[in-house]
């Protein structure tokens, strides 16, 4: 039983980080309708960004979050900016230009960290990195939980905001039908804009939460990339709750999947669920929220 | 006959080409530049003229490899049962997937394309079994010579070329690019959208399922990582595509020489020379220069792929007028 | 639109200079160096670079070969089979070198040590560590370092004769050197009559290592026997520390548990591991001490084994170089089939044995962390310390 | 023999029931006329009844047999040509490929295709244009490219969904004597329409329905008298 609800609650509280991670994708997926394949380029350069301020400034990680979180909503500007949007005014035979185009963006990302940094291995170690408490023979890595946190409060005010504030409407109204809401007076130029930012936020605050128990170098993006599409999946195109269900479910799929079947299969299981997903409830968990 | 002038003065050239570049090197990149033709002009067909956007080559790729490499490892056949078969497996692969992933509308059949080659990396990797994991499997190269392994790419790219082309001449062809355009249209014109998605996908797996054959024939060793990967054969296919000219019967085939060309361009030569400086200056600065130049020649690949899609939307094939008017100009 | 007229200005440029390179440096001797110099491997292809240009400067300053300079053509495979063999193909065919180096992971390795065979160009293979790569009968293939299969024979006969386990566990992460070399440690256990409780792979970079270390500490081994790479192995440790699981001992299988980074990363949980390796800088071989100490002074950080097996390739072809007959590929061969050369890497010497031709055979060794160092602990003769043995439990530590 | 037959046909989105249980018949070789205000469901009708979504209940007949569970390509199979109301062109392709495209349906070699096309394009007064790519057609060219590419199915039944919409008057002449045309070759037609004027004048039989409901069905001059239809679209009086 012990090892049972070990698993649960490493799931749980990986799953909150992997919400993270997701909730931007998703956001990205919703208003433009493409996959940002350059996602866990941009939680790669967060994190070195956390690096460079815990190494040569000494600011803690969570401080950090003030300033990894607006620099990466900046490059997540930039990119939507420069690259994407003047795609969208371009015609050409496949709309999947763009997803190519965050490919390129993704590689060029990856590079530039190698360019600087080198592929050398880094971590940031904190007094909290290894610390952990229990609750009944249970192990708590206070890391994670405080991720975890984060990643609840955050989605939170995704939420609210999304509901509540006209930039919010205007983005639900863009992801709805950008023609419509365009007629409407919306400049969806800059709400995609807006958009890709706070996805490139998101996922660098999941960077820098990430950091204190993890490491570093230029090719960390991927694997991330990929999870975070799989989460996408799983919570529905466009469901910030959704992404959180997804995050959760693809955390415990992971957890229980290594213990109860073997690590080997730890990657594995996101994809066999996406696949399951993909056969019997098409739309992911948003069919079942309506949210 | 004139239509088919050029192509032909093209097909002689390439059949003797070998024979006057001897150069063991670069018939080595003749051969990646046609497997990389037939595997851009199998995507295309998938994409370009059907219009199923497709991140899974990988995935029809290595099968068709360890098809080959697994007959020759498990059962002592010579792997090049491989390159009959390795298209069929391929297909076989191709066939369930289509059934779950083309009834989806939107991005899930990209999506779930991309889902499917890392499935099949997942499990080559961990199947040790079977596929030997990532201890991956090597056989023995048939020929020593260059030469045979470039007729037989050269045969299966202008064979792939040649395909499309009757496709694209054929009813086939016809509803390939209906769907493409809009498929309630098409739906309203008869058309069995599913099925002939399912027809183009089977053509693009058996395709690259024959091309990753060829590969494992050639390279004598595979192992997941190289023949599953999502960066260096699914989108390297699409990039190979994209950069030629998306919808265009020859676009992948000038796309798989820029791309290989560039890509060798900026691996060896552009920091050979670099070293070079460096010696002629005696180190110190260039050390550093050339350091972080050797680091940077994916950089310029990365930044090459931007560039090419913003300014090159249809590719070079497609965009051909635009590129003469633009030369011309300056 | 003036863009793509200087695109390929620049190109031609490039092209033109890099012509003018093997124009000009036709004195030398010229060697081609084989690494990953980027993609995920560069670090390791870095550490390699460096330790070659080290073993170069100091060659070339006594004097070079027969009095010319070595002169060695670099060449980034970048992690991929297929770039590595028009790396080879570039290197023989359009530089003429006369004999090659280097050669990180065995894939890579493998399909650009086909090429060599087949231009028939000698190839000093000093890491790919795939069984197989010696076991193909190619005359122009030569591996300074030990298979895969052969990296725990130290800690086996430390097993049989210190420790006697009955049980153990094996976690690896699933790649070419964590399959292959599991695999066989677990063929060993076997011979050994150890049971094996537990064999489960991972993917690398994982987050969470939870999971299975609660399988192990169920399975509770007396061996917790891991292949990872430097952060997973810290990442484990520090875990095992957290759900307190005790085996009698901890050994890594070589990889990530050697290198200093390590320690940075796992800190106090890292003490008393133990640790499979091919060599250390306290290895009784002349020029290892100096070679570490040089390298950390040029580069500022410490280097570890892959440099060694670099540094010693260099050696080992200018040695070849010096006593071949004449500077072509195929007196090479001839010269290193008669290698008898002791490196700062250890004695080495091209045999046959079992499978394998043109072997060079090494012993390995077992090392531990005590007290943030690492000090060799097996074979007796050469330890700097004896091993700490058996473990101090989590909660017996201070 | 009525052609075409709805028995009971509903359909929901969601909560929402747009379709709600409609019944009517046409008979062979008439104009059926399928009229009713903004977003009472005529669009919905033809999309149910060419299966682009799945009726709710009720079943739809053609010539006898039951196609409500077929699907949209089956249907053009069977014999039932279909337009859209937003114009679906095959924007990438020449006006000609549109229609060798749907000529595939009944001719499987190329050439009998392209023989069969270009009769069509001659049919409905579009060889001019065949070269031309179908996104480069102006409004009225597009929807005659849609009747064009029906036609090409050799349909028995052609499903015309706002045919006449957004057409000039001289354009709107020019439809109406195609419509009359395709009739007259022996196709029967089922028309949705909101221009009153070409409905009235060209149909046989007219169908109203409104809010998903049938609330009238006769001749034109019967429909046109019906108060309930002329409730439906003059609405309560205006009272606002």
């Amino acid at each position: 039983m012990e090892v049972f609800f070990q698993t649960l609650v490493a799931g749980v509280l990986k799953g909150g980080l992997y919400a993270l991670i997701g909730i931007g994708m998703t956001l990205i997926m919703g208003v433009m309708g493409i996959i940002n394949l350059a996602h866990g380029q941009m939680m790669m350069l967060a994190m070195y960004l956390t690096y460079v301020c815990f190494h040569f400034l000494g600011i803690d990680p969570y401080v950090t979050l003030l300033v990894s979180v607006p620099c990466l909503f900046l490059v997540g500007v930039g990119v939507q900016k420069y690259t994407l949007n003047p795609l969208l005014k371009i015609e050409s035979l496949l709309p999947e230009n763009q997803v190519l185009m965050t490919v390129g963006v993704g590689m060029v990302l990856t590079e530039v960290a190698r360019f600087i940094f080198t592929s050398n291995y880094v971590s940031v170690k904190t007094s909290y990195s290894d610390a952990t408490f229990f609750i009944g023979g249970i192990s708590f890595s206070v890391a994670l939980t405080i991720a975890f946190g984060f990643a609840c409060a955050l989605t939170a005010g995704m939420f609210w905001f999304l509901l509540k504030t006209d930039l919010g409407r205007s983005i639900r109204a863009v992801a709805q039908d950008a023609e419509a809401a365009s007629l409407m007076g919306v400049n969806a130029d800059r709400i995609r804009t807006i958009t890709m930012g706070m996805g490139a936020g998101l996922v660098a605050a999941a960077g820098t939460l990430l950091l204190p128990i993890y490491y570093l170098f230029p090719d960390i993006g991927g694997p991330f990339t990929r999870k975070a599409f799989v989460i996408t999946i799983l919570g529905g195109l466009g469901s910030t709750v959704g992404a959180i269900l997804g995050g959760v479910t693809l955390g415990l799929a992971e957890a229980f999947g290594a213990t109860y079947i073997g690590m080997d299969y730890e990657d594995m299981m996101g994809l066999v669920i996406f696949i399951l997903v993909l056969l019997f409830l098409p739309g992911g968990f948003k069919r079942l929220t309506k949210v | 006959m004139r239509e088919h002038r050029i192509p032909l003065i093209l097909l002689a050239l390439l059949l003797v080409l070998p024979l006057v570049v001897t150069e063991p090197y670069f018939q080595h990149l003749m051969i990646l530049v046609l497997l990389w033709v037939t595997i851009g002009t199998g995507w295309n067909l998938l994409a370009g003229y059907t219009g199923q956007v497709s991140f899974g080559a990988a995935a029809f790729f290595g099968v068709g490899a360890y098809t080959a490499g697994l007959l020759s490892h498990h059962l002592g056949l010579s792997a090049w049962w491989g390159m009959a078969l390795g298209g069929a497996v391929a297909v076989l692969i191709a066939f369930p997937f289509g059934w779950i992933a083309f009834p989806l509308r939107g991005a899930y059949f990209a999506l779930g394309s991309l889902a499917l080659g890392e499935v099949m990396r997942q499990v080559a990797t961990s199947w040790e079994s079977l596929t030997e994991g990532m201890v991956g499997i090597l056989i023995m190269q048939t020929f020593i010579s260059k030469l045979p392994y470039y007729y037989i790419a050269l045969a299966l790219a202008v064979g792939s070329i040649l395909l499309v082309q009757a496709v694209t001449r054929s009813k086939l062809g016809y509803y390939f690019v209906s769907i493409r355009e809009d498929q309630d249209a098409a739906a309203s014109i008869g058309i069995n959208t599913t099925k002939y998605k399912m027809i183009s996908l089977c053509m693009h797996a058996f395709l690259t399922g024959t091309a990753g054959a060829l590969y494992m024939n050639y390279m004598g060793f595979i192992d997941p990582h190289v023949v599953f990967s999502l960066h260096d054969i699914s989108i390297m296919a699409i990039l190979v595509a994209i950069v030629g000219g998306v919808g265009t019967l020859y676009g992948p085939a000038v796309g798989a020489l820029i791309m290989v060309a560039l890509q060798e361009v900026f691996r060896s030569a552009g920091f050979g020379a670099l070293q070079a400086l460096t010696d002629a200056m005696g180190g110190g600065f260039m050390t550093v220069v050339t350091k972080y130049v050797s680091q940077a020649h994916v950089l310029a690949f990365g930044i090459l792929v931007v560039v090419v899609i913003m300014n090159l939307p249809n590719g070079v094939v497609g965009d051909w007028a635009r590129i003469k008017r633009a030369f011309r100009r300056g | 639109m003036k863009r793509p007229g200087s695109v390929v200005w620049s190109v031609v440029c490039c092209l033109l200079l890099a012509c003018s390179v093997s124009a000009r440096a036709a004195e030398g001797i010229k060697v081609g160096v084989v690494l990953p110099l980027t993609g995920t491997e560069a670090q390791f292809g870095e550490i390699e670079w460096n330790s070659f240009q080290l073993a170069l400067d100091e060659i070339n300053g006594a004097g070079g070969i027969k009095g010319k300079p070595i002169e060695l053509v670099k060449e980034d495979d970048t992690g991929k089979p297929d770039v590595g063999r028009s790396a080879m193909e570039k290197l023989i065919t359009q530089d003429k070198v006369v004999v090659v180096g280097g050669g990180y992971s065995s894939s890579v390795t493998f399909a650009m040590a086909a090429v060599a065979q087949q231009r028939q160009v000698p190839f000093v293979v000093n890491t790919g560590s795939d069984d197989k790569i010696t076991e193909q009968k190619w005359n122009y293939v030569f591996r300074l370092n030990p298979p895969a299969s052969e990296y725990p024979k130290a800690l086996n006969s430390f097993l049989g004769e210190v420790v006697k386990p009955q049980t153990v566990a094996i976690l690896y992460e699933k790649s070419n050197f964590g399959q292959s070399s599991s695999k066989s440690f677990a063929a060993q256990c076997e011979k050994m009559g150890l049971k094996v409780v537990l064999k489960e792979g991972y993917d690398s970079g994982a987050v969470d290592f939870k999971p299975l270390l609660i399988k192990v500490k169920a399975a509770n081994p007396d061996l917790l026997y891991m292949v990872s790479y430097l952060m997973d192995a810290g990442l484990l440790m520090r875990q095992s520390k957290e759900l307190d699981i005790n085996p009698r001992l901890f050994v890594g299988g070589g990889a990530g548990f050697t290198l200093p980074g390590f320690y940075d990363n796992a800190g106090k949980a890292a003490d008393y591991v133990f640790s499979a390796t091919l060599w250390t800088e306290t290895v009784p071989y002349p020029g290892a001490k100096a070679y570490f100490d040089k390298y950390q002074k040029k580069y500022g950080h410490p280097t570890e084994y892959h440099g060694a097996e670099a540094y010693a390739c260099m050696y080992v072809i200018a040695d070849a170089l010096k006593r071949a007959k004449e500077l072509t590929p195929a007196a090479v061969q001839e010269a290193l089939v008669h290698t008898d050369v002791m490196t700062a890497f250890g004695p080495v010497k091209f045999v046959s044995y079992d499978k394998k031709t043109q072997q060079n055979k090494l012993p390995t060794y077992l090392v531990q962390w005590q007290g943030g160092k690492l000090e060799t602990v097996w074979p007796k003769e050469i330890a700097t310390k004896p091993a700490v043995y058996p473990v101090p439990k989590w909660s017996e530590r201070k | 023999m009525a052609i075409l037959e709805l028995h009971g046909v509903c359909k929901n989105f969601g909560g929402l029931r747009a379709v709600d249980n409609v019944s009517f018949a046409v008979e062979e070789g008439e104009i059926f006329g399928l009229i009713g205000p903004n977003g009472s469901g005529k669009t919905t009708t033809f999309n149910l009844i060419s299966h682009v979504f799945p009726v709710t209940c009720g079943k739809v007949m053609f010539k006898g047999q039951d196609i409500t569970g077929l699907k949209t390509f089956q249907i053009c199979a069977l014999g039932v040509g279909r337009t859209f109301q937003v114009v679906k062109p095959l924007k990438r392709m020449t006006v000609l490929d549109n229609v060798i495209a749907s000529a595939f349906l009944r001719h499987g070699s190329m050439k009998q295709a392209r023989a069969q096309a270009e009769k069509w394009l001659d049919f409905c007064g579009l060889t001019p244009y065949a070269g031309h790519l179908a996104r480069g057609l102006s409004i009225a060219s597009r929807k005659r490219l849609e009747i064009t590419r029906a036609m090409a199915t050799e349909p028995t039944l052609l499903l015309l969904d706002e045919t006449a919409a957004g057409l000039n008057p001289g354009e709107l002449d020019e439809a109406i004597a195609l419509i009359l045309k395709i009739r007259k070759s022996g196709v029967t037609i089922v028309i949705v329409e909101h221009i009153m004027k070409v409905i009235m004048s060209i149909s046989d039989r007219i169908h109203c329905i409104n809010h998903g409901q049938t609330i009238a069905e006769g001749t034109p001059q019967e429909v046109a008298r019906d108060s309930k239809v002329i409730e439906a679209y003059l609405g309560h009086g205006g009272g606002h």
